[in-house]
């Protein structure tokens, strides 16, 4: 096999390739003077998609029906409730962390509580969830925009040699997963979870163990990224994650990793969250109206999985 | 405020409902909250028997037509109704009309002809922007457009109108045009992503609620920041004081104001006091300029929007000016 | 021999008592629904609902999910309040066409092996464009012949009933009954096998989207007859509303074991929860969180159903 | 038959398959005669699935003719295969286990449609199971998912020799009787020689050497892709059956070297309806009686009581092995040592951290001592045979440190040199310490065991132990209601 051909077999090779092309037709408009405006502002807003796109990830590789949709408004409770309790103070900034971060714990608890003590099937159980999460952020302080830190404030809008520090969290994360993924026990039981939840049972892995953890992975992350794109932003706001449910499930699926399970793939996660963020700055700076803006969005995501498709079988 | 006693008399044993389809945004919080402090007066007072508010799950007119049908059942008899469509409730709310209910609708207007609307002049609104950035730079530049949500009346209503003014303003070109989807976040990240690619902007048009993130993706490239025109949301005001006080930046900014739903209460509530109110009411949108940017800051709950809440009184004033 | 309950008929049970409890308790908190007039207002904007669950239904049946049903109901609903009334041909053809697409996109994820739920993704970005592109801001009427069947008003029993049960009777009769039903549903069970048998899958495949995109169809037609006009978002929660309710029903998202009788009461019991929140008067900070609660309890609702099932099975 | 009855039925001429550097046909001749019964034997991964696929037209080899009735085919496939009347009964299940019976007979029979074929293919299938199966009891409207694995494949079976129209002519069964107990394997035999007797065909694919020997008129050996002996059946016997398959015949193998054990201590104990299950360190332990007679949950049931699954254990107390590899067996996207090493990864790892190096080499190790025909550990687990992938599972319960294995009739598929090393190993280790629980459907294994639990009707009905292990015994206390 060359390397050529065996970069080619790479599922997330498709991601990146669609990255770059919609890259490379944006900047050509200005004949290449946004390349750096472009490239950071991307880096950045892909940052928070790539975030809560891994938490998904390790739902959607327990195989089918596991997702989780109670993303957004995991982000907008924990923004909500860690910005309150900052109220701005710089001295504040862990204990809002930590309550961000209790509160993904507990989404998550409640999140497999439902799957498992009631057997809901994930899918309904996250959207249940979701409502009443919503609704606890409504309740806490009735969509008023408090102002971020100073110091978060700054972090997240800005840069460390050119890299947007929020990127430089979405690296250090992707790469904790990565690991989790490919080397730890873990990741190999979620990956047979994946396959067969049946079979992994009487491999003797602790499925419920795996499970519980992996959505309290995925909750904790989307609160993290709430957290952030709270500071980013200047200020939590009730619909701040609406966008990222439909976002954290398209970045998984066109970052290559298998909608049936047992398969993920981190880098993935890159090139589609890049290209998700591109596509939509390319067709506006095109002028292009939205009603064909969205349905080129559409036929750009079923050609990349066209070019990527022909995969294994099992995993529809 | 003393109540006139026939009102009393004629709408005590009353209850009106408030329809409404979506809760996720300091607008609307402002909106209910304005309305549950109003209406929870005028219950005391014993003017209505009960004005209870309704939210739907989901920002859908499927949805809130379902509500509106539980209103019928429910006997309540108005409704007052901001809605997700001004025309897909219609058929709900027709059938609300047959069942005699009073049905007032405001913001979201509905176009079914048995119903109240209390209208603000959307396409103005758009128009006054550019008419305002005329004044400020009479030599016109490039615009870039920040819009809603793709397929909502009031989006394209306000758009009609920023490009009439364009028209109407011919040193204006709109070099680009994002949907920002009235969130600051989504604003942010849309404006982010065209302005590399775009010259020089003299000045951004607005819908409302993504003023402070479009000068948050402007701020964060080296371009010199543009006239922004703001929605009245609090950070965007703060925002503009800051700027006001340490360069002098001026702008101005405009919305309706969330207190409106108070004022198709009290109409509602002259309805059903046997008033003749004709069909369609308008309501000036509320406008901040550069010199009552102070005063309306210092009004504006944290983190809230500009309101502005109304009386009976202010009610009959817009009923019979209309007459 | 013992009477011996099949695995159907269980996954009918369950959603047909959840759905009378929830009757119940609408009835007890409002009496007033207890009528003709009333029934129909309950029950009316199920109709839209059961039509797109059934249509999500036949996709789930061969083992795929489709997110695209939404923005679908929505461009149909476009279509309808625009051309179907304007030009009653074109609209018909656009129509026709729009399930040809469907059906293809069937083929297209079976030939390639792509996922579904990707595919369809990407669809409903599509359909949401086009029908932007059709109706930029709501407007359009819905065509004579719509508006008054939606709005007849049978003997005996309101419209909403009698479309429900006349659904819930087609799809059976589809689903269950006929032999491209049972092919479809071997493909959702073991698709191997029905391949060794010597049938066609692609053609499987594409009849189930096709049926799919017809019930999509005949949905947006309903929706707009109630509504009177459309909207480019109008029916954008029909794509996970019609996957709650093929769960509600009994369904499953894999294996080809599907219910359609037990989807359409998922629709109708999805609708009755909303309203019994209404009745219920929670305080406005909580309204959307109740709707999440009132999920859980039916759906727990269905684990205790299952349970005493299973402990009279096991004597 | 106005037929001429020396044109082969079906005809395959010097077919070549290969899957990459997999040669898994090669150069393969076969020709079915009417009226004739072919048993094909061979080692796991011999080929005989893959020629089986070329025969019913799902498989199109890269080299080679398939002919029928002495008309050569050149666009051969599967609805082809079909319309001559050939049948096909697979290891895998290949009902869909969502439809009823009846409704499975529909897509089986593409000729059924029209008005009415409920009522139609109900006939055809009942008529089918009354004739090879009388009194078995299934009601053609149940769904197949709540059938047990014996009655599914009861059905399967009869499905093949079904006719709705187009009459069987070539009933192919690629180990039917895998989950079939021995009376069930006998009806089934026994319409074997009737079908053949009217004039059909049948090749018979199988482990168990003594149903091929008694059925079969002709006997065909694989091995590598090839055929390396054809002679009719009654010149092989037992011995010489297994010299043609390339392996060595040890008679000792199949004697229990009688053990005392009563002394041992007993590691696991289950007390259900029936009597009280236990089992003593060291213990081989059988499980018999019909297939489907609550021998499967009672392996569930320990190693439920034994697990955690919320919690991770280093010292498990059990393992599985899994009979029904395709359902809880196999992870079919990952590779053979990764399927090899999961149940052992806490002792591969290091801080929770997979140690690759320490797994590729317990890996190498088994690959050797339990004889995996794969050239590489790191290759798919689909590209082996369906009794290789067995073999993979019974490498991953050894490997673990759990002094209690559970085994739910492991050796389905698995060929007879294979059994005969892992008989050996199972002794070894046994003598070693560690107890075997073990359901079987094949006598010759249960007679292994140091005790055997007899199963009937979900209760346990009867213990025997040492020299009161005998068929004869088994078969009765299968019969009888128990007597407590
Ligand atoms: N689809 C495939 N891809 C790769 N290799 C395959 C495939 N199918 C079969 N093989 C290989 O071909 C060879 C023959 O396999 P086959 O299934 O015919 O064996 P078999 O004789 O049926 O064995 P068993 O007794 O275990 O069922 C094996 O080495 C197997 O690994
Ligand atoms: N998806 C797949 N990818 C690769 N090879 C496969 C796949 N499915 C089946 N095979 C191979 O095809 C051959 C036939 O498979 P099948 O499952 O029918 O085996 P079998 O011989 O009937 O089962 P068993 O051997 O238990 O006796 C096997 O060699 C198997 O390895
Ligand atoms: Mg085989
Ligand atoms: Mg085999």
């Amino acid at each position: 096999m060359t390397p050529l051909s065996r970069l080619a077999g790479k599922p997330w090779i498709w991601s990146w390739i669609a990255a770059f092309v919609v890259w490379f037709a944006t900047i050509m408009v200005t004949g290449g003077a946004s390349t750096l405006g472009l490239s950071q502002a991307a880096f950045t807003f892909a940052a928070f998609s790539i975030i809560v796109g891994i938490g998904q990830m390790f739902v959607i590789t327990l195989g089918p029906g596991n997702i989780d949709l109670s993303v957004p408004a995991t982000m907008t409770l924990a923004g909500t409730v860690a910005l309150k309790l900052m109220n701005g103070d710089n001295g504040m900034i862990v204990p809002g962390l930590l309550v961000a971060v209790l509160i993904g714990l507990a989404v998550g608890i409640g999140n497999y509580a439902l799957i498992k003590a009631l057997r809901i099937p994930p899918i309904i159980a996250t959207l249940s969830m979701s409502f009443i999460v919503q609704s606890a952020a409504i309740w806490t302080n009735r969509g008023l925009r408090i102002k971020p830190p100073s110091f978060l404030a700054d972090f997240t809008t800005s840069s460390t040699l050119g890299v947007p520090n929020v990127a430089l969290v979405a690296l250090a994360i992707s790469l904790l997963a990565w690991v989790l993924l490919e080397k730890t026990v873990y990741g190999r039981w979620i990956s047979a979870i994946g396959q067969s939840m049946a079979a992994a049972r009487m491999a003797g892995i602790p499925v419920d163990g795996a499970r519980f953890v992996t959505y309290l992975l995925c909750a904790v992350l989307a609160s993290l990224a709430g957290y952030l794109l709270a500071c980013f932003s200047g200020g939590a706001a009730l619909n701040m994650g609406s966008e990222y449910l439909l976002m954290s499930i398209a970045v998984v699926v066109i970052g290559g990793t298998a909608v049936a399970g047992g398969d993920s793939n981190v880098p993935g996660i890159w090139g589609a969250s890049l290209f998700m963020f591109l596509v939509v700055s390319m067709l506006n700076t095109y002028g292009i109206g939205a009603g064909v803006r969205l349905i080129m969005t559409g036929l750009i995501i079923i050609s990349v999985i066209m070019l990527a498709g022909g995969r294994r079988t099992g995993m529809r | 405020a003393a109540m006139p006693v026939s009102a009393i008399a004629d709408t005590a044993d009353k209850k009106i409902a408030l329809s409404n389809n979506y809760a996720g945004n300091s607008w609307r919080q402002a909106m209910l909250t304005s309305w549950e402090k109003v209406t929870g007066e005028a219950v005391k007072a014993g003017v209505v028997a009960a004005a209870d508010p309704f939210t739907t799950a989901e920002n859908q007119a499927t949805e809130q037509a379902a509500q509106i049908q539980n209103m019928i059942l429910q006997g309540y008899d108005a409704i007052v109704l901001n809605a997700a469509s001004p025309t897909a409730l219609n058929g709900a709310v027709k059938e609300a009309c047959d069942a005699g209910i009073t049905v007032v609708s405001f913001d979201g207007i509905v176009t079914e002809p048995c119903a109240w609307r209390i209208a603000v002049d959307f396409k103005e609104m758009g128009r006054s922007q550019v008419e305002y950035l005329s004044g400020k730079l009479p030599d016109g530049g490039n615009l870039l457009e920040i819009r809603g949500l793709a397929g909502v009346f009031v989006d394209d209503e306000i758009s009609a109108g920023i490009h009439a003014g364009v028209a109407e303003f011919p040193q204006f070109k709109i070099v680009g045009s994002v949907h920002g989807d009235w969130a600051q976040d989504v604003a942010q990240k849309a404006v982010a992503g065209i302005l590399p690619s775009l010259p020089e902007i003299a000045g951004v048009v607005t819908q409302g609620g993504d003023g402070y993130g479009a000068a948050q993706a402007i701020a964060a490239t080296d371009r010199a920041m543009p006239v922004i025109v703001m929605g009245n949301r609090e950070d965007e005001l703060k925002w503009w004081k800051e700027q006001k006080d340490a360069n002098g930046y001026e702008t101005m900014s405009v919305s309706i104001a969330p207190g409106v739903s108070t004022l198709a209460f009290w109409v509602a509530q002259q309805i059903l006091d046997g008033k003749d109110v004709k069909k369609d009411l308008v309501v000036p949108f509320l406008r901040i300029d550069q010199d009552n940017l102070e005063d309306n800051l210092a009004n504006t709950q944290a983190g809230g929007v500009a309101n502005v809440e109304y009386s009976q009184e202010d009610a009959i004033k817009v009923i019979e000016a209309a007459m | 021999m013992r009477l011996r309950l099949s695995s159907d008929a269980v996954r009918l049970v369950i959603p047909a008592l959840s759905l009378t409890i929830l009757l119940a308790a609408v009835f007890w908190l409002q009496p007033r629904a207890m009528s003709y007039f009333g029934l129909n207002l309950l029950l009316n904007l199920a109709v839209p609902i059961a039509l797109a669950t059934i249509a999500q239904m036949f996709v789930m049946a061969v083992n795929d999910l489709d997110l695209s049903i939404g923005a679908f109901v929505s461009f149909v609903a476009c279509v309808t309040a625009t051309f179907l009334r304007d030009a009653p041909l074109v609209g018909t053809l656009i129509l026709v066409s729009a399930i040809g697409v469907y059906a293809l996109v069937g083929v297209v994820i079976h030939l390639r092996n792509l996922p579904s739920i990707v595919v369809t993704l990407g669809m409903s970005f599509v359909w949401a464009g086009l029908a932007v592109l059709m109706l930029p801001a709501p407007g359009g009427q819905a065509p004579d012949w719509v508006r008054w069947l939606m709005t007849a008003k049978p003997p005996l029993m309101p419209m909403a009933i009698v479309a429900s049960i006349i659904i819930a009777v087609v799809a059976h009769l589809i689903v269950m009954r006929s032999s491209l039903g049972v092919l479809i549903r071997g493909v959702g069970g073991n698709e191997r096998s029905v391949e060794r048998a010597g049938w066609s899958i692609v053609a499987a495949r594409a009849a189930a989207y096709g049926l799919a995109g017809l019930f999509a169809v005949a949905a947006g037609i309903a929706l707009v007859g109630l509504t009177t006009s459309a909207d480019a978002n109008i029916a954008l929660r029909y794509t996970l509303l019609s996957i709650a309710g093929v769960i509600l029903g009994g369904g499953e998202f894999t294996g080809g074991r599907v219910s359609p009788i037990g989807a359409v009461i998922g629709a109708l019991t999805l609708t009755l929860a909303g309203s019994f929140l209404s009745f219920l008067r929670i305080s406005p900070d909580w309204q959307i969180g109740a709707q999440g609660a009132i999920l859980i309890i039916v759906l727990a609702l269905r684990l205790l159903l299952n349970r005493v099932e299973k402990r009279g099975a096991r004597p | 038959m106005a037929k001429d009855l020396t044109k082969a039925v079906i005809e395959i001429g010097g077919a070549r398959v290969s899957f990459g550097a997999v040669k898994a046909l090669d150069g393969v001749t076969l020709a079915v005669m009417p009226g004739e019964c072919i048993g094909l034997v061979g080692h796991n991964g011999a080929g005989k699935s893959t020629i089986v696929n070329v025969i019913n037209g799902g498989l199109t080899p890269q080299e080679g003719t398939v002919a029928s009735d002495g008309e050569r085919l050149d666009r051969y496939s599967i609805t082809i295969a079909r319309a001559r009347g050939v049948r096909c009964v697979f290891q895998e299940l290949s009902l869909s286990p969502n439809l009823s019976i009846v409704e499975n007979t529909r897509i089986m029979h593409r000729e059924l449609g029209g008005f009415g074929w409920r009522g139609r293919a109900a006939h055809v299938i009942e008529k089918s199971l009354d004739q090879v199966f009388p009194n078995h009891g299934i009601s053609s409207s149940q769904t197949v998912g709540d059938l047990s694995i014996a009655e599914r494949q009861m059905v399967e079976i009869a499905m093949a020799f079904s006719d709705a129209g187009i009459a069987p002519r070539l009933v192919i069964l690629d180990e039917p009787t895998s989950s079939l107990d021995a009376s069930l394997a006998r009806q089934m035999l026994d319409h074997v020689r009737r079908f053949v007797a009217a004039g059909g065909s049948v090749i018979f694919i199988s482990h168990i050497l003594h149903e091929i020997l008694e059925t079969s008129d002709r006997i065909v050996v694989m091995k590598d892709g090839r055929v390396v002996a054809e002679r009719p059946a009654a010149e092989f016997d037992h011995h010489s059956l297994v010299e043609a398959m390339g392996s060595v015949a040890r008679e000792d193998a199949l004697h229990r070297s009688a053990r005392e054990l009563a002394a041992a201590p007993v590691v696991i104990r289950h007390q259900a309806a029936g009597l009280a299950f236990t089992a003593r360190q060291g213990e081989i332990v059988g499980l018999a009686g019909l297939a489907g007679h609550g021998q499967t949950d009672l392996l569930l049931a320990l190693h439920a009581s034994q697990s955690n699954s919320w919690w991770p254990r280093s010292d498990s107390l059990v393992t599985f092995v899994a009979g029904d590899r395709r359902l809880n067996g196999v992870f079919e996207l990952w590779s053979i040592l990764r399927n090899f090493s999961i149940a052992s990864l806490g002792d591969l790892s290091r801080l929770s951290l997979v140690g690759t190096a320490d797994e590729a080499a317990r890996g190498g190790e088994w690959k050797r001592r339990i004889d995996i025909r794969t050239p590489d550990m790191d290759n798919a687990i689909l590209s082996l045979s369906g009794g290789n992938q067995q073999k993979v599972l019974f490498a991953r319960a050894l490997a673990t440190r759990a002094p209690v294995i559970l085994m739910d009739d492991p050796m389905r598929g698995v060929d007879v040199g294979t059994k005969q090393e892992v008989y050996e190993i199972i002794r070894q280790e046994a003598a070693k310490g560690r107890t075997f629980i073990w359901y079987s459907t094949e006598m010759d294994e249960v007679r292994l065991c140091d005790r055997v639990y007899v199963f009937r009707e979900r209760v346990i009905t009867a213990e025997l132990a040492g020299d009161a292990v005998t068929e004869a015994n088994i078969i009765t206390a299968s019969f009888e209601v128990a007597a407590a």
